[in-house]
């Protein structure tokens, strides 16, 4: 709207190159569909701009991509995505005062709280949603996990035991894999061996593709799990995750005018339905602007520290969905949706509300 | 046979030997003399096309083949056995001689044969173990193969070089004897280079003693018995 | 843009000093390894750790990083003994290997994949370094000690039986040398050296994981020592800057995003190929153009006899 | 008490046994040539005292204690050093930093004075001082053979074992060669020599070794082996009857 | 115990692929001399070859195969005449030939993302299905991969021994400069030495795309597996290397039995390692020559 006023930079530190700039490309589109929304509005005075940084989903580019935005570019918040990525910068923003939000990662070692915010719920949710479900709605009794060796997968896998144990199904077999093996020769035949009724894959991107195949291929029938990671395209339509079964955040479309409003804008701008991941990025965003808007309208500078207070003052944001809180340690709350994976397209088995 | 005229060889930016001038007759063998380090091995490498830069003219059989390449010199019958003995180790003798054989363009079965068994009654002790690899013969066992190897391919003109270093001296009385014989026997001519000066100057026709990178003398062995002069250049 | 160039500094400083101690190995005790990210991971851990739990001191931490990796490098030296050449590149190989699945799964000490965070800024001698310009100073400092270190040790008895090791291992044994005591000691000096850089990069950073320490760093390093030109005392460095600062100006090019990094590698792998066909030497052999040349030793006494 | 008791030493090599049993003393302060054919063992045999290889049987006893077993390092410290037929030059360093590094102590950070002048008298000895700034590749045939002997001349040896140190020397070098071996005798070394040149193995031997298919077939001065007629068949050939002997 | 016997037989069916690869690797630089980095880039080319003929424009598989192989070979024959030869001449070290590979690698590397992007591809195809044979699944990549290995090994086995190349061949690997003496060893054989090593990763390529798919850094790991084969062999015997990446395969699938898969890596380099500290000179390697 005002081009003459200040610029408020955010930083995105997505992957842009390697095998999971697919989903930096969903992240992107979310936030820059945001930034463009609230450049066409009045609601700040000044206008907000996105620097990017490629983390490669890793965290070592995305600690150098951080240094570089903070040090270089000065910005005051910054997007994260990705477990790995977002524990690594987490205490780099705490230090230097820099609002984060995480709308990606779901690793519960993600609920750190400080400056670091998550507008996606965590794997704990999403695994607390599955796996009554499975055991009571499907019948499963043995579970085997196969999960990467990083922050992500050892979290998932971690949580599902626990979760296992209280309900009385059993982990049969629990397979950590590195994070760039493609080849699962002696995993599939592990699994086979353990004669689970479901298979977790806790993955993600191109890995999680290449996993459901070798396993289908290997001769294993069992039911496939998963969570939010299997919501991209290229997953849906791979012939080996028909039938699986997985969880992510529930997003109700027709809450609010605002909600209607980014439904119409988004199909207009990228020609097809939004996904959760570019939700939550484009809400993060919102979030930025609305604290951008109280700070200027107390007169108070548009810095880490006062964004953070600003936060606290606000305590609830109108975005995509409806309303959103963050709880003490950064997390949401949002209803679970249970998805099937049938002839490339997802459908919903039964939303879960979880309680405190 | 061979004729070499104002001949320059040397390793890149090493000029080694300059203006040689130098003559092997059909059946003759001609004996090059010189200290160590006065270019005899450079001189015959470079003959044989196996250095770089060589400059001058050389004849073989009426024909100018100055630049050629040692693949052309070894059909046409050229053949150096050179100094630091070499064999390849894993192959086995029978292997190192074919590689010879090979070298001399020809391919007929009946022709291998022949040379073979010619080669092994000069040479009875690589018959004995010609299925060992040669890695294993003992430093003058090997250097019979080396030059075993030479005789696969049918030379016409031999450039031996130091054949008789490391070798027991009645070995080298044996190697001699083996020059002799395939000259009387074949017309083979040899280019010989050799320190044991007295037991080469026994077999030799005619002698060049080299200095500097330079010939400096044409001799015949008689004259180099007698001639305290010119021993004293040495 | 201070900060930008200060950051390049570091990581060219960093760079200087693990191409500088790796050719302590390669160029002057002709062991070939594809190992040293190892070291300097295990420097940085170590200091990480020490930042982490006991003190945020430099110089401590750095002490301590030294010793372990000093310690880890004896422990490559075991093979050493064994085997040499083309093998050792192999089994560095799998001692690099063996390293990165440990720095990935010992989650209790490396922290994993996950690596470990929140690293507080570095305090020299009381005093704590906040902007990127001081720790280029730190970097520079250290650099140059380390580089003393490297050129004193190369022309002494020490440097000079690692030559002759390199050159002829049978003769200099047959000299009464000990191959074993020495190439531990090179490997050893070697790995401690490049615990330097990494308590320079933790504290730097902020954050070790795994990724920083790979068997492609291991090679890049190696890249740089021979591209600069192995054996030499600026070989490495020059090595260091070309590799380190060529992507950084290849930043430069317009092109559209999606290009940018392939075609950064391409000419960046381009440039090391057409380096090595037309440059073997090493782009340091330009310093031994531009010196003024000793008088030429004929090579060979003989022709003038 | 004999400088090198060499007894009952075997070795095989696959199944092939080269070094039946060779049971040898040398006297101290003299030459003593090893002398036979091709094949014979001899370089085998220096291998087996040094260390680079280890017998199947037999005992090498040195100033009291056993070699066998010892790494060549260890053989080379107690007093023994040995060349190598296809010499080994450290090829990249100068001709001064061949022989200091031969004998200053690996470990320290600078270099002595005494160990200087030392590797000084060294070449002046052998002949190579104005080639003391010459990379070893860029010597000449001889002048890398005379490089092989001052390296280890440098080193605190009683006994000397030469693997064919004069093969391919011109009659010059060969001479001064002679001197060489000479006054390390007069110094009162010991030193076993490999050589094929009969006039060279004339010329400087106290005794000579005649092995033959591993085995000691004879041991005596130089005379008595080469009035021996068995072993001119064997081995002499023509070059071995005096009176044919070439005159250079 | 059938678990076992299960991945005992998937270390095989991949250690087959190992072997040619590795021998391939041995090959090259027993002959040349040439540390060939890049040899894991001759096979993700010819993996993306075969991936664009059969998936993309469709072509019979014979063909796609063929072309495979052919751009394995262009590859291998053409840093061989263009960059590794001009080098030799000057009489290149081990370690800067190394170098320039490495250079090579990552411009093979990143022509590919250029050309295809970073993701993953998969090619569809019926032959990586298991099916069970008595207790054991099996699948055809894992016959087939066997089976390549076997016959390609067998056949390079007879040439090396039976034909004047082969034979030239191995006076190479002991000592090219003499085979040059012999005016035998020009250009060409160096050329040849490529072509067979680099047709032999084409097997690993295209097996290896049916199974478990493309992506740009394919190669480095098949690299690694080559060398480290080549080495545990014996550096310059061909069948030690083949029976060094036969026996990494195995390690590296069986290995994992009661361990964690992240080990992986680790066991197989760790048996190398212990391996290499027992018998340094290789399976079949020749004893050191020391003096
Ligand atoms: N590869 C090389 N590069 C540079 N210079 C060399 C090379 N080989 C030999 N030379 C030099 O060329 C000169 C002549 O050497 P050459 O081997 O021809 O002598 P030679 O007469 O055969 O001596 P010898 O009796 O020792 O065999 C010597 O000074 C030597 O140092
Ligand atoms: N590593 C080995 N493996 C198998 N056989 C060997 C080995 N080393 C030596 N031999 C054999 O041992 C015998 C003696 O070899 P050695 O080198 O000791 O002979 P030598 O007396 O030095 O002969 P020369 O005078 O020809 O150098 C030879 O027949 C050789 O084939
Ligand atoms: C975007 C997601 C695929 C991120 C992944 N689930 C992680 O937590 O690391
Ligand atoms: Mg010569
Ligand atoms: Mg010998």
């Amino acid at each position: 709207a005002d081009d003459s006023g200040p610029v408020f930079k955010v930083g995105a530190l997505f992957p842009l190159t390697g095998p999971n700039a697919v989903y930096g490309k969903l992240f992107s589109e979310g936030a820059d569909l945001a930034v463009e929304h609230v450049n066409d509005s009045d609601e700040i005075d000044g206008r907000l701009d996105i620097v990017h940084a490629d983390s490669q989903a890793l965290p070592q580019p995305a600690v150098v991509g951080m240094n570089k935005l903070v040090n270089v570019d000065k910005v005051n918040f910054v997007l994260s995505a990705f477990s790995g990525v977002s524990k690594a910068i987490a205490p780099i923003g705490n230090r230097e005062h820099v609002l984060m939000v995480n709308g990606g990662g779901v690793s519960p070692e993600l609920a750190i709280g400080d400056y670091f915010l998550n507008d996606i719920p965590l794997s704990d949710d999403e695994v607390n949603a599955l796996l009554p479900y499975a055991v009571e709605e499907m019948g499963i009794e043995r579970i085997a996990v196969i999960h990467v060796n990083d922050p992500f997968g050892n979290g998932v896998n971690r949580v599902i035991k626990e979760r296992c144990a209280e309900l009385g199904c059993e982990v049969v077999s629990e397979i950590g894999i590195d994070p760039s093996a493609t080849s699962f020769r002696s995993e599939a035949v592990k699994l086979r061996a353990a004669g689970a009724d479901a298979i977790y894959i806790a993955s993600y991107g191109q890995q999680q593709n290449v996993i459901a195949k070798q396993l289908r291929d290997g001769g294993i029938r069992s039911q496939l799990l998963s969570y939010s990671a299997f919501g991209i395209p290229a997953t849906q339509a791979l012939g080996a995750a028909d039938g699986a079964v997985y969880t992510s955040e529930h997003i109700d479309y027709d809450a609010d005018e605002l909600t209607r409003d980014f439904l119409s804008s988004f199909k207009d701008e990228y020609g097809e339905e939004p996904n959760y991941y570019q939700v939550n990025y484009y809400n993060a965003v919102l979030i930025y602007a609305d604290l951008i808007a109280h700070l200027q309208s107390q007169d108070k500078a548009v810095t880490g520290e006062n964004l953070r207070a600003a936060l606290q003052e606000m305590g609830s944001f109108d975005v995509v969905g409806g309303k959103i809180s963050f709880r003490e340690d950064g997390t949401v709350r949002m209803p679970i949706e249970i998805n099937r994976i049938s002839d490339g397209e997802s459908e919903v088995l039964e939303t879960v509300e979880l309680t405190e | 046979m061979l004729s070499v005229h104002d001949f320059h060889a040397g390793y890149p930016s090493v000029p080694v030997v300059s203006g040689a001038e130098l003559r092997v007759e059909r059946g003759e063998i001609v004996s090059l003399f010189g200290h160590n380090g006065a270019g005899k091995s450079t001189l015959m490498k470079g003959v044989f096309g196996v250095l770089g830069d060589c400059r001058g003219e050389v004849r073989f059989n009426d024909a100018a083949v100055a630049g050629a390449s040692t693949r052309s010199l070894m059909r046409r019958g050229m053949v150096l056995v050179p100094q630091e003995r070499g064999v390849f180790p894993s192959l086995t003798v029978a292997e190192n001689l074919r590689m010879g054989f090979w070298a001399s363009g020809e391919s007929a079965r009946a022709e291998y044969d022949r040379r073979l068994a010619r080669t092994l009654g000069y040479l009875p002790i690589l018959d004995e173990r010609k299925d060992d690899r040669a890695g294993e013969l003992s430093g003058g066992q090997q250097q019979m193969v080396s030059i075993g190897r030479a005789l696969l391919a049918g030379p016409k003109l031999l450039l031996l070089d130091e054949p008789s270093t490391g070798l027991a001296p009645n070995l080298v009385d044996d190697i001699m004897a083996l020059v002799t014989r395939l000259r009387e026997e074949e017309g083979l001519s040899v280019l010989l280079v050799e320190q044991n000066v007295g037991q080469a100057l026994a077999v030799s026709d005619r002698v060049y003693l080299m200095k500097g990178g330079r010939i400096i003398h044409e001799a015949t062995p008689d004259q180099l018995t007698w001639s305290r002069s010119l021993w004293d250049l040495f | 843009m201070i900060a930008y160039i200060a950051n390049l500094g570091v990581l060219l400083g960093i760079a200087v000093i693990l191409a500088s101690s790796l050719n302590l190995m390669v160029g002057y005790a002709g062991i070939f390894s594809v190992a040293h990210a190892v070291f300097y991971g295990v420097g940085a851990y170590a200091a990480a750790k020490i930042a982490l739990g006991v003190t945020d001191s430099f110089l401590l931490a750095t002490a301590v990083a030294m010793f372990v990796s000093g310690a880890v490098s004896f422990l490559l030296a075991v093979p050493v003994l064994r085997v040499r050449e083309e093998y050792f590149v192999v089994a560095s190989i799998g001692f690099q290997v063996v390293a990165s699945t440990i720095f990935t799964s010992w989650h209790a000490v490396t922290g994993g994949m996950g690596g470990l965070a929140g690293i507080p800024p570095a305090r020299v001698l009381g005093w704590q370094l906040t902007s990127p310009v001081e720790y280029l100073i730190l970097t520079a400092v250290c650099m140059v000690l380390v580089l003393a270190f490297i050129a004193v040790l190369v022309k002494s008895p020490f440097g000079r039986a690692l030559k002759a090791f390199r050159d002829d291992e049978v003769a200099a044994t047959a000299l009464g040398k000990d191959p074993l005591a020495l190439r531990v000691a090179a490997t050893t000096i070697s790995g401690a050296l490049a615990a330097v850089a990494g308590s320079i990069y933790a504290f730097h950073v902020s954050f070790v994981n795994p990724e920083s320490f790979t068997l492609d760093y291991s090679v890049m390093i190696l890249a740089m020592v021979i591209i600069g030109g192995a054996g030499s005392l600026a070989g490495p460095i020059v090595g260091a800057v070309f590799i380190t600062a060529f992507p950084a100006l290849l930043n430069f090019i317009e092109m559209p995003s999606r290009y940018v990094g392939p075609v950064e590698q391409l000419i960046y792998g381009a440039s090391i190929v057409l380096l090595m066909v037309f440059w073997p030497n090493g782009l340091a052999s330009i310093w031994r153009l531009l010196r003024p040349r000793r008088p030429v030793q004929a090579a060979g006494g003989g022709t003038e006899r | 008490m004999a400088a090198l008791d060499i007894h009952g030493l075997r070795k095989a090599f696959g199944g092939n046994v080269i070094i039946p049993d060779v049971t040898l003393a040398l006297e101290p302060g003299l030459i003593t040539s090893l002398v036979g054919p091709n094949g014979a063992g001899k370089t085998t045999l220096f291998n087996l005292i040094t260390g680079f290889l280890r017998p199947d049987a037999g005992s090498v006893h040195y100033k009291g204690s056993d070699l066998v077993g010892l790494s060549p390092q260890r053989v080379t410290r107690l007093g023994i050093a040995r060349s190598f037929q296809d010499l080994r030059l450290f090829n990249e360093m100068t001709v001064f930093e061949n022989v200091l590094v031969a004998q200053e102590s690996s470990f320290r950070l600078w270099t002595r004075a005494a160990a200087c002048r030392h590797t000084d008298a060294v070449l002046e000895r052998v002949g190579l001082a104005d080639k003391r700034d010459t990379r070893a590749m860029d010597l000449s045939y001889a002048e890398r053979k005379f490089l092989n002997l001052a390296r280890i001349m440098a080193l605190d040896i009683d006994l000397f074992l030469l693997d064919e140190p004069a093969s391919g020397l011109d009659g010059p070098s060969r001479t001064t060669f002679h001197t060489l071996l000479q006054s390390l005798k007069d110094e009162g070394h010991t030193v076993l020599l490999i050589e094929h040149n009969l006039d060279i193995v004339r010329e400087v031997s106290d005794r000579i070794a005649f092995l033959n298919k591993g085995e000691v077939m004879a041991f005596d001065t130089p005379e008595r082996i080469f009035a021996n007629e068995r072993l001119t068949d064997l081995y002499f050939g023509t070059a071995g009857r005096p009176a044919e002997a070439a005159s250079c | 115990m059938i678990v076992l016997f299960q991945m005992f037989v998937e270390g095989v069916a991949a250690g087959s692929l190992y072997a040619l690869a590795a021998v391939g690797f041995a090959l090259i630089y027993a002959t040349t001399r040439t540390f060939h980095f890049a040899h894991g880039a001759t096979m993700m080319l010819a993996a993306y070859a075969f991936y664009q003929a059969v998936t993309v424009w469709q072509w019979p598989a014979v063909f796609a195969v063929a072309l495979a192989v052919a751009v394995a070979v262009a590859f291998g024959v053409g840093v061989e005449r263009l960059v590794y030869q001009p080098m030799r001449r000057t009489d290149a070290s081990f370690l800067t030939i190394f170098a320039a590979s490495f250079g090579l690698l990552i411009v093979a590397t990143n022509v590919v993302v250029l050309l295809f992007g970073n993701s993953f591809y998969s090619v569809d195809s019926t032959l990586s299905r298991g099916f069970l044979v008595g207790p054991l699944y099996l699948s055809w990549v894992n016959l087939l991969s066997v089976a390549v290995a076997l016959v390609s090994i067998t056949a390079l086995q007879w040439f090396m021994r039976r034909t004047r190349t082969g034979v030239i061949l191995r006076a190479m690997m002991d000592d090219a400069a003499l085979v040059g003496v012999f005016g035998l060893g020009d250009r060409r054989y160096g050329m040849i030495a490529f072509a067979i090593g680099s047709a032999l990763v084409a097997p690993a390529a295209i097996l290896t795309s049916l199974n478990a798919g493309l992506q740009p850094s394919m190669g480095a790991l098949l690299t690694l597996l080559a060398i480290a084969g080549a080495i545990v062999g014996g550096i310059g015997n061909l069948w030690g290397a083949a029976l060094g990446g036969l026996l990494l395969g195995i390690a590296e699938n069986v290995g994992v039995w009661q361990l964690s898969s992240t080990w992986k890596p680790a066991i197989t380099f760790g048996v190398l390692l212990i391996f290499l500290m027992f018998k340094p000179d290789g399976l079949l390697g020749a004893a050191t020559r020391r003096s």
